[in-house]
């Protein structure tokens, strides 16, 4: 369907002809773009670039297009009240033309600069943008997000009702009543970092639930508790769950906001600091517990060599060998976020832990499910697999 | 107390002191142990020398001072790369302690090849909210950056006209200390679908094994030997290959450490078990 | 109110964020933009409180003459050299960057550079084969340590005819089993963070204000 | 070997050795240093942040550029500081629920497709068109991923069936575990290398 030829450039050899442009509402977005796709108009080394013009409106092409030159084109075509909306690579064969407004129709055509001539594509019809609500490319996550957090909450009200929902031991978490007894024996101090991450991080908030049981059994034994922060909002948060941990154990007095303090938001000035704490205060017991990043090791290695007994619990796998070369105990990965159900046998908290639980359980046989499905039939396998994507 | 027991408790001061001579050594006498490349490094190249004269790439500085020996050699080898082959560099940092860092480099790089501010490169400086550039770069880069690190607004730099989005953007390269790379291939990759590499200090870039598996990020340079295996494949020797001997002889120290600890361990079983019989 | 409110704060905060994923209304958007700059200006709101901590810190160490208590003299000055540098000569030029280039930035590399003599005594200390697990740990660590340098490479023959070069082998261990724990840790991790990312939302998760029981 | 004239690199190169002295053991000169970059970078991040929010994010689109909704983060911001008063410390509550529901809010949906659905398929492989070699990776790295994950499970104590499959779950661990050691000695040692070329080229000139 070859519309234009533009004249004055050397006639056409190369395989090129006009592309077939169509043009539809973007399925995802808030009425202000429109995707326009064409058919390859040959092969792609035959071609340069493609451009993509829009007019708002309706409008046939200008008559005299076909006697253009390629340097004229682009003015004809303005003056005919067209806008480039956008250039596209050869390979490429579908544009988003976005920044339009949904209460007006457009018109689009695509010019195929091939290697010695322009091939201009017919207009398409006129499109306007439609506004949607959702966002189809994300369904499949929305679905699992819905799936997700009702399993949260069915599993939240049942332990409210006193379903009886076991947790399995964790070596870490039993050991923290003896690391905090050994440490009242020896009368030295407790060290507690709750990792270097900000307070809206989830790791720290796992790590400042951890924080508040670890208060409660230092308070219960008398035993004085450092806790050197990074971050202001941590040190903020901390210092209020300190101080409830210590009244709740009928210990108010005990709370003394010298010891839990902002250090600096340096990460390395932050691990001098507690190095240095390390050697001068000798702790007995440190807990390390949250996000940690490379100075992981400075904190566990000084601890170690000070002979204290370490428990250290983080989601950052790239630290986890350092902390179980340097620590007597250390919680991996998902058994941090275990920590606060585990240690306050909340039952609503055990709940949540049930439906991670179920969710493994749904994810392993998902995947088993579809490598073996590629077996019996391939194409329903492969829809399965994208629809995880 | 018994040879074996001496063997599995090395004193840790003499274990570093050992590790200091080992690197410092190699660097005042280099010694040139041969360098074999990775398949992530060459990964990386064929991404960079994809690109065409004229494109633009984002190159992220997402580190400070305290990882620079790992990661400058790479930030110079990917400008060397890009300069000698008319690629044009949009460079942003996301740590605050980065700006000095990215600066001094571009410079240096751009003098070396005769490029000129504004046309073939510009620096846009630090954001603090790193996760919120990522994705508002997705809408506008000149809403993100009004101006650039001089305080010059974005509209008016040349090199920043036609960069509107990360459709603009021929590739986004993270060179990172920390997890930036991966939200680089979560915020610009998965949600803009932007095409990101990354040069990762070696704790980083084992993170990056998934991503890089898993296609999200198609090449990235792994630890010093990284980057001295890409400056081998552009054949601009610079600090990787150098640092590589004295890291060639530190590994060969530890791994006799640990051989020590566990022959000794091996000899003090055997000698648990004679006296029990 | 002392308590509701903040729960209250929180879902809605939290459900409009979460909302705004799955949408592409123009609201849902701007309010997403607008709510990442309040929690810039929050962030550095607190970094006043969290100074204010550290004055404290320093300055009661040294009222009450407790031990090291000349060093926080020291750190108040390092601090208070920083913020009038910045305050009088502005950020550009001047003891600012001077203290920043020369002072921070070489001690931040030296604590880090540190991490190189911890790793030689972590492993001469780790890496020993005392039960099954520990040895995994030492097998791996060795073969890929061997694998990442030049010597490496040397190292490799050939077994029942097969070519195998360690840097193989090493390759091997990062591409497969390191990847299937690092995976199966982070799906575990995203299940972990994604159920108390709920919490916090549906207000289940109350420790962070202060409610311990 | 000509040692530098720059005062700044003697400073930091005088600091760089104090900090290597805590390796031999807590002294003077590591104390110097240490509250010296305690409070030099507590200072340069007050200036960091709250500067660059205050100024950036709040003066300069609320004064000069007319967009009052962001007052309301300072607002936000200003509330912090009723942590300092027993009696109105409840009120701080309020931006520290803001902070941390904003983000938790987003991460949910995010996380799922990122760390959970993303991984999960990349997980799934075509055994058909596969060579042996490489189905015998996608296998393993299969298994370990379930075992890994059967490895967390907390609903049921480790006996059993569940204590053979965790065990495996566990050497995949500790595999993992090692060769991200193995890995990383060797990134760590470059540091190392940046720090003596600072010393024996800047500062004291002996390589070139």
């Amino acid at each position: 369907m070859v519309i234009a030829v533009v004249a004055g450039i050397a006639p056409p050899t190369a395989a090129v002809t006009a592309p077939e442009v169509d043009v539809s509402d973007t399925p995802y977005d808030w009425g202000e773009s429109l995707t326009i796709n064409w058919i390859p108009s040959g092969p792609p080394d035959s071609i340069d670039h493609y451009e993509i013009w829009r007019r708002a409106g309706w409008a046939m092409l200008p008559a005299p297009i076909g006697q253009a030159h390629s340097s004229s084109f682009a003015r004809i075509i303005r003056e005919a009240g067209w806008h480039l909306a956008g250039t596209a690579s050869a390979t490429d064969t579908v544009f988003i033309d976005s920044g339009l407004s949904s209460d007006s129709s457009y018109v689009y055509l695509v010019a195929a600069y091939g290697k010695r001539s322009i091939r201009i594509s017919q207009p398409t019809r006129p499109a306007r943008p439609r506004r949607q609500y959702l966002d189809t490319r994300h369904t499949n996550i929305l679905l699992a997000t819905i799936l997700f957090i009702s399993a949260v909450v069915f599993f939240v009200e049942r332990a409210r009702r006193g379903a009886n929902l076991f947790i399995r031991r964790i070596a870490g978490l039993e050991a923290i009543e003896e690391a905090v007894g050994r440490a009242t024996e020896m009368g030295r101090p407790i060290l507690y970092v709750p990792g270097l991450e900000a307070m809206d991080e989830v790791a720290t908030v796992a790590a400042i639930d951890i924080l508040g049981q670890v208060a409660k059994k230092a308070g219960e034994y008398g035993t004085r508790l450092l806790v050197p922060n990074r971050d202001p909002i941590v040190m903020a948060v901390a210092q209020q769950v300190v101080r409830e941990s210590f009244s709740a154990v009928g210990k108010p007095h005990m709370f003394r906001s010298q010891d839990v303090f902002y250090v600096t938001f340096s990460q390395f000035g932050f691990a001098a600091a507690v190095a240095g704490l390390m050697m001068r205060e000798r702790p007995a017991t440190n807990f390390f517990m949250g996000r940690f990043y490379a100075e992981s090791l400075v904190l566990a290695e000084t601890g170690n060599a000070t002979g204290a007994i370490q428990i250290a619990g983080t989601d950052a796998d790239a630290q986890l060998p350092f902390f179980i070369s340097a620590c007597d105990y250390t919680l991996i990965g998902e058994e941090l976020y275990a920590g606060s159900v585990y240690l306050s046998r909340q039952p609503l908290l055990l709940g949540a832990l049930k439906a991670q639980d179920y969710a493994k359980a749904l994810i392993i046989g998902a995947v088993f499910g579809v490598v073996l499905l590629y077996l019996i039939s391939p194409e329903i396998a492969e829809l399965v697999r994208k629809a995880f994507g | 107390m018994a040879f074996y027991d001496r063997m599995m408790s090395i004193d840790r001061r003499i274990i570093f002191l050992s590790v200091g001579l080992a690197v410092a050594i190699p660097i005042i006498v280099p010694l040139g142990f041969p360098v074999q490349v990775s398949e992530e490094t060459r990964s990386f190249y064929r991404e960079m020398a994809a690109l065409k004269p004229g494109d633009t790439i984002l190159l992220s500085f997402d580190y400070e001072g305290d990882v620079m020996a790992e990661l400058n050699p790479m930030a110079v080898a990917v400008l060397r790369h890009a300069f000698s082959r008319d690629i044009k560099v949009v460079a942003i940092t996301t740590y605050a302690g980065g700006t000095g860092i990215a600066e001094r480099l571009l410079t240096e790089a751009a003098a070396r090849y005769g490029k000129t501010y504004g046309i073939d490169y510009v620096f846009l400086g630090y954001n603090p909210d790193w996760s919120g550039t990522m994705l508002r770069l997705g809408e506008s880069f000149k809403a993100t950056y009004p101006t650039d690190q001089y305080g010059k607004s974005t509209y008016e730099i040349p090199i920043m006209q036609n960069v509107e989005t990360y459709r603009d953007i021929a590739l986004v390269v993270s060179i990172s200390g920390s997890a930036l790379s991966e939200y680089w291939a979560i915020w610009a990759g998965g949600r803009y679908g932007a095409k990101v590499i990354s040069g990762n200090t070696a704790i980083q870039a084992i993170l990056i094994y998934p991503y890089y598996k898993a296609g999200q990020i198609p090449g990235f340079l792994g630890g010093l030997k990284g980057a001295a295996e890409y400056e081998k494949l552009i054949d601009e020797p610079g600090m990787g290959i150098r640092g590589m001997d004295a890291q060639s002889v530190a590994h060969a120290l530890m791994l006799a450490f640990i051989i020590v600890g566990n022959v000794g361990y091996f000899f003090s079983r055997r000698a648990q078990a004679r006296q029990s019989k | 109110m002392k308590r509701q409110g903040p729960i209250i704060l929180a879902f809605t905060i939290g459900m409009l964020m979460l909302v705004q994923f799955f949408t592409p209304a123009a609201f849902f958007k701007q309010a997403y933009n607008i709510i990442l700059d309040w929690k810039q200006v929050v962030l550095g709101f607190t970094f006043i409180l969290g100074t204010w901590s550290l004055i404290r810190y320093h300055y009661t160490k040294i009222s009450r003459r407790r031990e090291n208590w000349q060093y926080s003299y020291v750190t108040l000055a390092g601090l208070a050299a920083t913020v009038t540098a910045a305050l009088v000569w502005k950020t550009a030029t001047g003891p600012y960057p001077w203290l920043f280039n020369n002072v921070q930035v070489p001690m931040q590399s030296t604590m880090f550079s540190l991490l190189a003599f911890f790793v030689a005594s972590a492993s001469y200390r780790a890496f020993r084969a005392r039960t099954f697990h520990a040895t995994l740990l030492l097998i791996a660590g060795a073969l890929v340590m061997l694998g990442r340098v030049p010597i490496g490479a040397y190292l490799s023959g050939s077994v029942f005819g097969v070519k195998i070069s360690l840097v193989e082998i090493s390759d091997w261990v990062l591409n497969v089993p390191n990847a299937a724990a690092k995976r199966g840790i982070m799906i575990g991790v995203g299940l972990g963070m994604t159920a108390t990312a709920i919490k916090i939302v549906l207000g289940i998760e109350q420790t962070y204000l202060g409610k311990t029981d | 070997m000509e040692v530098t004239h720059d005062a700044g690199i003697w400073v930091a190169g005088i600091l760089t050795l104090a900090i290597f002295s805590f390796l031999y053991k807590d002294n003077p000169f590591y104390k110097f240093a240490e509250h010296l970059l305690v409070g030099v970078s507590a200072g340069y991040y007050l200036v960091q942040y709250f500067f660059s929010a205050a100024y950036k994010k709040l003066w300069v689109p609320v004064v000069q550029q007319g967009n009052p909704i962001l007052i309301v983060g300072g607002i936000l911001g200003i509330l912090m500081f009723t942590r300092l008063f027993r009696k109105t410390e409840w009120i701080s509550r309020y931006p520290v629920a803001f902070y941390i529901a904003a983000w938790a809010g987003y991460v949910i949906p995010s996380y799922i497709q990122v760390r959970i659905l993303q991984q999960a398929q990349a997980t799934m492989f075509n055994p058909r068109g596969m060579g042996l070699g490489e189905i015998v990776s996608a296998s393993v790295l299969m298994v370990g991923v379930a075992t890994t994950l059967i490895y967390f499970y907390f609903s049921a104590e480790h006996k059993g069936p569940l204590k053979t499959i965790s065990k495996v779950g566990i050497t995949f661990l500790m595999i993992g575990f090692g060769a991200t050691f193995g890995y990383n000695v060797m990134g760590r040692i470059s540091l190392l290398i940046g720090r003596f070329q600072f010393l024996f080229t800047d500062w004291l000139g002996i390589v070139h």
